[in-house]
């Protein structure tokens, strides 16, 4: 391997993984906005987007997983400051333990559409916006409304009809992932989108 | 080059009555007064003695609990809008200074408070750039820059916004020999008020003031050679002392 | 890394880092668990005062929690305009509150003393044959992360305020973006340099 | 004071043999190779000839992407997890290098690679600034410290290590005169292999051995006296011309 094929060092992992799961706690300071079925609208799934097309599949999942992990241990970094166990028991807890999983997918999807070379920044931004939607829409929403069915006890139907709602805000998220994402890759022309080799 | 530095005025006026100063813990200045109006003024002194604090203090980052601060007429505590153009500082390290990723983005914001347009500031930063024979940095991402061509791009800046006054903390320390000979061409040719902290006296002895700060005090102000001889005996005498002696006779933070 | 950590010291410097993360926890369900807003509205005080009672040490965190409270107003706006102005009171009480509690932590607890404690949570993982220290590092990071983001954006919004004489805002977005990942680029470079991970 | 610093075995011996090496989009060693067994070596050269990369090469920080890098014997791109306790870096940025928010865990932390516990260590860091004079150091807020005193902090905390090499990234650019005197003599002391990086000629003057780089080619190596008088003749020379002239012949991004 040469040196711009080589894989991030352990140091380096530690460092990203932590400051990606650090990232979603400071979504977590942006308010959610409550919604009547129990499930609000929030930040954080962008963090989520973020963390896979920046990171790749791995490493986005152990992110998230850090970042899981210090909620259920009660600190309150869940959007609106929330945290502890309790968190996992609402109706919301479907999506919220899709994260790390959407961010594996984002990941996987990031890196194989953007291939490997050289790539612009507008191109990236375009595979960043469809890991995106795969990856924190797709795999997200399907969770959440397996959730929604087994915890609120809705119907498929009602449940679907209700994770509806977020569709519209999670692509404008989805949007701001590929902005970021553009921004960066002129900033950092060296960064591993992805994972992906350069 | 478009950019003329002779378009800023020159009301070479500093006015600091007695100035009070915390950070965090620390009590910076107690009752501080200057009066600047020389074109060129060296700051030397310990560290922690409060050189960046003072620059601070004068750009409007930091306030004063009591006294006032004025730069050119400006009460930096209360127009702050008004400042960019009247205060410029080269921060003393370049990774507070720098915002954006590219250095012909980093030059263009120097130019937003005149109101000129992003695209049109970035034109005008490239030319400036090719005025230097540096027209190759423009597009460079600043985080592949070594750190003494990251403290260049923080002078340019400066130079870029060309205000009134310019601060500039400790520019010389991580600048090349040929980079520290152009900085020092540049100052000499610069119409504003120029302010330098640094600890390479050698730049600052033959400026007609310099103002020689120890914890927080003024404990030399007068010609430049002058007070960097006096300086210069009190550190000799106190590093003549062996190293423990001279610990124990310096329990101060600030003089480590 | 920067740090919102208060060299002042305050009584809650005192107390063990343990503690003080035991008490942030229950604290915090406790607030989810309170349903009624007169409850609620009674921790909201009891919190600030406490954070009040910390005086000069909380001087490093107060523009966060200003964040806080700017951020809840606004969508407690929003929340009134569907006609759910309870709705949002309780919500932005219950964010301002974590805030302030996070913000208490972060300004009086040395990261050494949080380490500790993460590797002491941590530590019947040992026996499963995970690398306890290396996770407690990861915890840890986390936390010190999430108080740079905020250090960070402070310091562009200042760089940007002493050049151009506005307020930054959105604009520092994507800076503030790449200065974090240089960040724990340097981060991970320090580390790797002096510890044999 | 506990620690000492003959504790460190003293093998001076590093080789670079043929190293290549890209950071982004610049070439910056096409070649390299290097053996270097002095107990005092300078390195000098304009920004961006590669001091800091040279740096961070000798600390596994960089790979080349082509040829070895032994230091004490150490391969440091295979055996990177024993290269603490063999090389010390002191980052020439402080705060590229400072992770804990105070002072005697930012020290502290300089031991936990020969598995000293947390607690332990930080004593061991208060009795080390102590002997210093600095013992109301220990608890403070790095953030609330000065640029020099941070740059001091970084200083110790690699001391405190106590590498076999110890690689010092233009260590005096921040420090007062008083500082600066204490270090030079601290490193005078220290038994380990220094590297110094710098752009003030005078602390490496005396060196037995100092290389100057010019754009990651070696274009002065021998007795310090000889190369630095070479590199300030040719900078004499560079600076003399005026200066877009200077600019035009000089395109590289090395030399602005
Ligand atoms: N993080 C980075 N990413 C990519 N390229 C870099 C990076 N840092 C430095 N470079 C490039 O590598 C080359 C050598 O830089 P280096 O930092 O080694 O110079 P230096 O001799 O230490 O300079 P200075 O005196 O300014 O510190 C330069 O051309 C620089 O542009
Ligand atoms: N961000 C900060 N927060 C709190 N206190 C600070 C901060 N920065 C500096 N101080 C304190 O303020 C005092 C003056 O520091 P200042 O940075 O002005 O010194 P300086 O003269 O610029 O030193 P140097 O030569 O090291 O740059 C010092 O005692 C220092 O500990
Ligand atoms: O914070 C939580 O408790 C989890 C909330 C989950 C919210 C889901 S994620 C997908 C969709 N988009 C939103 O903005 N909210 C929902
Ligand atoms: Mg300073
Ligand atoms: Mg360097």
């Amino acid at each position: 391997m040469t040196a711009e094929h080589r894989s991030e060092t352990r140091a380096q992992r530690i460092a990203l993984v932590a400051l990606f799961a650090a990232l979603m706690a400071a979504f977590g300071l942006i308010p959610k906005i409550d919604l009547p079925l129990g499930v609000p609208i929030t930040a954080q799934t962008m963090g989520v987007m973020l963390a896979g097309c920046m990171l790749g599949a791995a490493l986005g999942f152990q992110a998230l997983l850090l970042f899981l992990a210090a909620v259920a241990l009660g600190l309150p970094l869940l959007s609106g400051g929330r945290g502890g166990m309790g968190v996992f028991f609402l109706p919301s807890a479907g999506y919220l333990l899709s994260y790390p999983l959407a961010a594996a997918v984002a990941g996987l999807v990031m890196r194989s559409l953007a291939g490997k070379g050289p790539s612009s920044p507008m191109r990236l931004a375009a595979c960043a916006f469809a890991a995106s939607v795969l990856g924190g829409i797709v795999v997200v929403h399907v969770f959440g409304v397996l959730g929604l069915m087994l915890l609120a006890k809705l119907s498929f139907v009602q449940a679907a009809v209700g994770t509806l709602v977020f569709v519209p805000g999670d692509l404008v998220k989805c949007v701001l992932v590929a902005l970021i994402v553009h921004t960066v890759a002129r900033g950092l022309p060296d960064w591993r989108f992805g994972g992906r080799r350069l | 080059m478009t950019l003329s530095l002779a378009q800023t005025a020159s009301t070479a006026d500093i006015r600091l009555s007695d100035v009070h100063l915390n950070r965090g813990a620390q009590t910076v200045f107690q009752g501080l007064s200057l009066h600047l109006t020389q074109r060129r003024i060296g700051l030397i002194g310990d560290n922690g003695a409060g050189k960046t604090s003072l620059f601070r203090l004068l750009c409007g980052l930091e306030h004063a609990h009591q006294g006032s601060v004025l730069v050119a007429g400006c009460d930096v505590q209360r127009q702050r809008e008004q400042l960019p153009g009247v205060v410029g500082l080269m921060f003393q390290n370049p990774d507070d200074q720098i915002i954006f990723p590219t250095v012909e983005e980093e030059l263009g914001l120097s130019l937003q408070y005149r109101g000129v347009a992003r695209k049109a500031a970035i034109v005008q930063a490239r030319e400036f750039l090719a005025a230097r024979g540096l027209a190759d940095w423009a597009p460079r991402a600043v985080s592949g820059l070594s750190q003494g061509q990251r403290q260049q791009v923080c002078f340019l800046a400066m130079l870029m916004a060309a205000p009134q006054v310019m601060l500039l903390d400790e520019p010389f320390a991580s600048l090349d020999l040929p980079g520290q000979a152009r900085l020092a061409r540049e100052l000499d040719a610069a119409p504003a008020q120029v302010i330098i902290s640094t600890h390479v006296l050698d730049h600052v002895r033959h400026f007609e003031r310099v103002l020689w700060l120890d914890h927080g005090q003024l404990r030399g102000d007068g010609p430049g050679a002058a007070v960097c001889a006096a300086y210069e005996a009190d550190v000799k005498a106190r590093i003549a002392q062996p190293l423990d002696a001279a610990a124990a006779a310096q329990p101060t933070p600030g003089a480590p | 890394m920067g740090t919102l950590y208060s060299e002042i010291s305050s009584w809650m410097h005192r107390l063990p880092a343990g503690l003080k993360l035991l008490l942030l926890a229950l604290s915090s369900m406790a607030l989810l668990a309170l349903s009624d807003l007169r409850f609620q509205a009674l921790a909201f005080a009891v919190i600030a005062l406490l954070y009040a009672s910390l005086g000069a040490a909380s001087r490093p965190t107060r523009r966060l929690v200003v964040v806080a409270v700017i951020a809840s107003a606004l969508v407690g706006g929003l929340h009134t305009a569907t006609g759910q102005p309870w709705l949002g009171l309780a919500s932005g009480l219950r964010l301002v509150s974590t805030t302030m509690l996070g913000a208490m932590l972060t300004a009086t607890t040395r990261f050494g003393d949080l380490l500790g404690v993460a590797e002491w949570l941590l530590s019947p993982l040992a026996r499963l044959g995970l690398p306890v220290e290396r996770l407690a590092l990861q915890l840890g990071l986390m936390l010190r992360f999430a108080e740079q983001f905020f250090v960070q954006w402070q310091r562009l919004a200042d760089a940007y305020r002493v050049r151009t004489g506005r307020a930054g805002g959105w604009r520092l977005l994507a800076p503030l973006t790449i200065h974090m990942l240089i960040t724990a680029r340097k981060v991970a470079d320090a580390l790797s340099i002096r510890l044999k991970l």
